[in-house]
């Protein structure tokens, strides 16, 4: 029957369960397996054919050649909207998505993502932790 | 979908049948490409009667919406009608670009007015009997004379765009 | 040199702020623990206090200054002079007279008219609307706040909230005549605060942040504490009227008591907030009428046939 | 009483997005309203046309957060239906598992942001953690919590597993019991039904006049429903009732969406149970042959309308979106007719309004003139500063050195 505060049960049965919310600077939370997060790439199983490239619907990607059959990647993660298309289209399996998020950063510098082997140096992370 | 593509069922058929007789100069014009879905070129002149026998007759009462086309000289638009059982009846006429000039269907279909108000802004039509009205969807202090949607239309990129592009 | 001491240390204005603001952490608190959530650190009072003290305070061109930047320092001393009359844990308030009860009623009705004149004065649209709101909105609970406190007044004969407090000290069996009027009060002082089934002037769905939207860095923060300092009076008034009983133990025990029965008021404040839909306006005046002062009417009539019987 | 032009809009705590009503009051009583649009419209159809279709389906995607799978499922097909793809019957499947997810998930939003329009937040706070139950169900099976990218041309990207299709079970399962407690919330409390009851009033005639589409419509008794009269990817094969009502207020718009929710779960139990296997996708040519299509999707708001045109290269002619945000737009002006002030917000939420999808254009930024106080992130910075040092002798220089030391 209709009557005021019909939601008292529950909500006073809330005060004993844990509260849902948590405090997510300080907690961490991870995101689930196959999340697509940054988009990672490792130099030596790409062939430089740039159907990435093509297929990125914000041309977020650039890959130039560093030697010969050696290239190197740059995502602007400020333009990527992070859809995977170019692991999907990449035929090499050279993409992947990670399950990082927290990408959010004060310079616009900061969000350009250098893979490449430069000849000594490892596959340096350009992007701020 | 789940029935065949490629024929469209018996209901299209009839619904094609009842246009051609009443207009036979549509004998060519209508199709069905496939279940529930109907497309007919027609004249700008004859497109009020087509509308009306439309909505009279077959009973196509619902107006989903107005698309309109920028094919080089001329414009095209399409009034895409629909009824109970899902049948949708898309009817397009031509108008030379150089006086886009159409008239309202506001009296068959209320809701059409603010379909034509966005055939203003973006393509630069002219729609008769329309009365004044908020303006959709451009800010109050857009360049008149610019419409968007046409062919010949690019977008200017200010200088802060393109530095950090 | 006491009295500027009581006035403004210990049961004044630093005591009461301090008060208020941790009255309204456990509101803030229990309200997130009601609705499942884990709810803000204890230090976010203070903090936003702190903070919004710090803003730049903005006074909009065509409002009258004077008046502007009055209204929140009048909000704050009136609830702050309503609360020397208030027994709140030994048996004498502060001051009292016959008749204070009266005064300390008005003095808690002035922060409404306050909040009246800063949202008019301060010429913006949401504001005006809010402020002609939080007006009908004090038209329609003041009348049964007022029946409500008198019943008990009228059984134990004087208008001195120390007396009244020292009668039902006395004998307590008369306590439970006045359990009607403790319910009338609570919902009054729901709408006194402005609390969620009522907080239609500061509907922030609607109007912006009504009567509070020109103000903002110090005076908003003067207006938000005297908001606190309001409920914790408001709910030692109802703890001095409807729950009297050992006021007599002085020392840590009658001040425990006392932090008790305001937190208990307090909870019984957020528990609505949370379980009820805000009200329309016309709604609000509606359900008042029917049904709130029709109560305060019938509570008033059992303390005068409980007063006649007793005179006998 | 004279009467005064309230300006709601285009920033306001009600709308979640911008756009402007001028609302003519008399005291508390609205004599005239009217809607100033446009303020989000991003130029995406013109976008669309210098786009591949590849690239076109994430763009379409992003019109609206919240139902970004209808547009893409809704585009995807119009562009099928032009290159005659035979999608897979397991790909149609799982397209319509996801639209109902999404369906759920955009309901459940939905009530939340109802019970806070009437400031009955603590609704907002459990639907809102109820809904994270499908959150995570998308965000584990398509990969992100929105724009979940599950549709590409010709079929889907990702398959569902049998952990996928046990843990989707799961949820629909404890979701069905929170909904119905809601509806039974819905029924009993007193203040949620005054405040919803005979508001917004819109009469079965109105509401077919003026074109009212999805919940809005069903809820003055207009029974219309895409999935139904036109249906798409696997709604042929399944059977589910058109929820209507006939209140014809926001009360009956509340009860259609919580009983759409509870068809939602039957239709993902009966959807999974009978999956066909096979292949999830079938490769599409990238030059689409010259064709029209129009392609109609039941979207949570209404009925969603994409139009393309193709022209044999890999780039659309045309595409043409009418959101169903744009339809119930026509329907607000009638229904605030002699309302209430206090009850403008809640009407227009009653819609469900999503203006991402009405507008879908970008503010071009005019070249020169505006671009020069265009304000930087850390002018913005060091002004502050200088008015802390100013105004209260704090002087924050030092600090922000060594923050921006250490963000270097």
């Amino acid at each position: 029957m209709i009557r005021p505060g019909a939601m008292i049960k529950q909500v006073l049965a809330s005060i004993f369960r844990k509260p849902a919310t948590t405090r997510y600077p300080f907690i961490r939370s991870q995101m689930p397996e196959h999340f697509r997060g940054k988009i990672t790439f490792s130099p030596e199983m790409c062939i430089g054919c740039k159907i990435c490239i093509r297929d990125c619907p914000s041309n977020a990607i650039t890959i130039n050649k560093t030697g010969d059959k050696r290239f190197e990647c740059v995502i602007n993660l400020s333009k990527c909207v992070y859809c995977a298309q170019c692991v999907d289209s990449c035929p090499k399996k050279a993409l992947h998505a990670t399950r990082e998020f927290e990408l959010a950063s004060l310079d616009v510098k900061k969000l350009k993502a250098t893979y490449g082997d430069k000849p000594q140096a490892k596959p340096e992370e350009g992007a701020a932790k | 979908m789940t029935e065949a593509i490629v024929g469209a069922t018996a209901k299209e058929e009839a619904i094609r049948q009842k246009l051609v007789e009443r207009f036979p100069f549509l004998a060519d014009k209508v199709r069905a490409t496939r279940p529930r879905r109907i497309f007919a070129l027609v004249e700008a002149k004859d497109f009020e009667n087509v509308l009306v026998f439309a909505i009279q007759e077959l009973g196509f009462t619902i107006l989903c919406t107005i698309t309109g086309l920028d094919d080089g000289p001329t414009l095209g638009f399409v009034y895409h009608i629909t009824r109970q059982d899902g049948i949708t009846l898309n009817i397009q006429y031509d108008v030379p670009k150089e006086n886009p000039v159409i008239n309202t269907v506001t009296k068959y279909f209320p809701p059409a007015e603010i379909y034509e108000r966005e055939l203003i802004d973006l393509l630069g039509a002219r729609v008769e009997g329309l009365g004044e009205g908020v303006r959709y969807p451009l800010p109050d202090d857009w360049p008149a004379g610019e419409y968007p949607l046409r062919k010949d239309w690019k977008k200017k990129i200010s200088d802060t765009e393109a530095e950090n592009a | 040199m006491i009295a500027l001491f009581n006035m403004l240390v210990f049961p004044g204005f630093l005591f009461l702020a301090f008060m208020g603001l941790a009255c309204e952490y456990i509101d803030r608190k229990l309200y997130a623990r009601l609705q499942n959530r884990v709810g803000p650190p204890w230090f976010q009072p203070f903090a936003d206090f702190i903070k919004l003290a710090a803003k730049e305070e903005i006074i909009p061109e065509e409002a009258n200054p004077r008046m502007f930047k009055a209204m929140p320092v009048f909000a704050i001393t009136a609830t702050i002079t309503a609360s020397f009359y208030i027994p709140m844990w030994n048996a004498r308030a502060l001051l009292s007279f016959n008749g204070d009860l009266i005064v300390t009623l008005y003095l808690l009705t002035i922060p409404t008219l306050t909040y009246f004149l800063g949202g008019w004065y301060s010429t913006s649209l949401y504001s005006k609307i809010g402020a002609v709101r939080s007006l009908t909105q004090l038209f329609a609970y003041e009348v049964p706040l007022l029946m409500a406190i008198l019943s008990p007044a009228l059984i134990a004969n004087t208008w001195s909230l120390s007396e009244m407090a020292r009668f039902y000290n006395a004998h307590p069996p008369y306590l439970l005549f006045n359990m009607i009027g403790f319910a009338i009060s609570i919902v009054a002082l729901l709408g006194k605060l402005e609390k969620v089934p009522f907080d239609i002037p500061e509907a922030e769905t609607e109007i912006v942040a009504g009567t509070f939207t020109e103000y903002s860095g110090r005076l908003l923060a003067m207006f938000r504490l005297s908001i606190d300092i309001e409920a914790v009076v408001g709910s030692a008034l109802l703890a001095a009227v409807y729950l009297p009983f050992g006021l007599g133990i002085g020392g840590a025990m009658g001040f425990g008591l006392f932090m008790m029965k305001v937190l208990l008021i307090i909870s019984i404040l957020s528990l609505s907030r949370t379980i009820f839909a805000r009200l329309r306006i016309d709604q609000m005046i509606e359900f008042c009428w029917k049904y709130v002062s029709p109560f305060a009417f019938l509570q008033i009539l059992i303390s005068l046939i409980l007063k006649g019987a007793l005179a006998r | 009483m004279r009467k005064v032009v309230i300006p709601i809009g285009p920033q306001h705590p009600a709308l979640k997005e911008p756009e402007s009503f001028n609302v003519t009051l008399s005291g508390e009583r609205i004599m005239a309203f009217s809607a100033r649009l446009g303020y989000n419209h991003r130029g995406i159809e013109k976008a669309c046309e210098e786009r591949t279709y590849l690239q076109d389906v994430y763009l379409i995607e992003r019109i609206c957060g919240i139902c970004s799978h209808t547009h893409s499922t809704c585009f995807v097909q119009a562009v099928e239906e032009i290159a005659a793809l035979e999608v897979p019957r397991r790909a149609l499947y799982i397209r319509t598992v996801i639209g109902e997810l999404e369906r759920i998930h955009s309901h459940l939003l939905w009530l939340g942001v109802a019970g806070h329009e009437v400031g009955f937040d603590t609704l907002l706070m459990y639907t809102w953690r109820d809904r994270e139950v499908v959150m995570d169900i998308l965000a584990d099976v398509t990969g992100n919590r929105v724009n979940y990218g599950m549709n590409t041309i010709g079929g889907v990207r990702r398959d569902l597993d049998a952990a996928h299709i046990k843990s989707m079970l799961k949820a629909v399962d404890t979701l069905e019991d929170r909904t119905k407690y809601y509806i039974q919330v819905a029924r009993e409390e007193r203040t949620l039904i005054e405040r919803l009851s005979k508001v917004g009033t819109l009469t079965h005639e109105d509401a077919v006049k003026l074109g009212a589409v999805g919940p809005t419509a069903r809820a003055s008794g207009v029974d219309r429903d895409t999935r139904r009269d036109d249906p798409y990817a696997a709604y042929g094969e399944l059977d589910f009732k058109v929820v209507t009502d006939d209140h014809n207020d926001v009360y009956g718009r509340t009860l259609v969406r919580m009983g759409e929710l509870m068809e939602s779960y039957k239709i993902i139990r009966q959807a999974i149970k009978n999956m066909p296997d096979g292949p999830i996708a079938i490769k599409s040519p990238r030059r689409i042959p010259a064709g029209e299509a129009l392609s109609r999707y039941e979207a949570p708001r209404g009925e969603d309308v994409h139009y393309v045109k193709a022209n044999g290269t890999d780039r659309p002619e045309r595409v043409k979106v009418r959101a169903p945000t744009l339809a119930n737009l026509q329907t607000v002006e009638k229904m605030l007719e002699d309302g209430q002030l206090a009850d403008l917000p809640i009407v227009i939420a009653a819609i469900d309004p999503c203006f991402s999808c009405t507008d879908r254009s970008i503010v071009v930024r005019r070249s020169g003139v505006r671009s020069k106080n265009m304000i930087r992130w850390e002018d913005l910075r060091s002004r502050g500063i200088e008015w802390y040092r100013e105004n209260r002798g704090i002087d924050f220089a030092k600090l922000n050195r060594k923050l921006s030391d250490r963000m270097r």
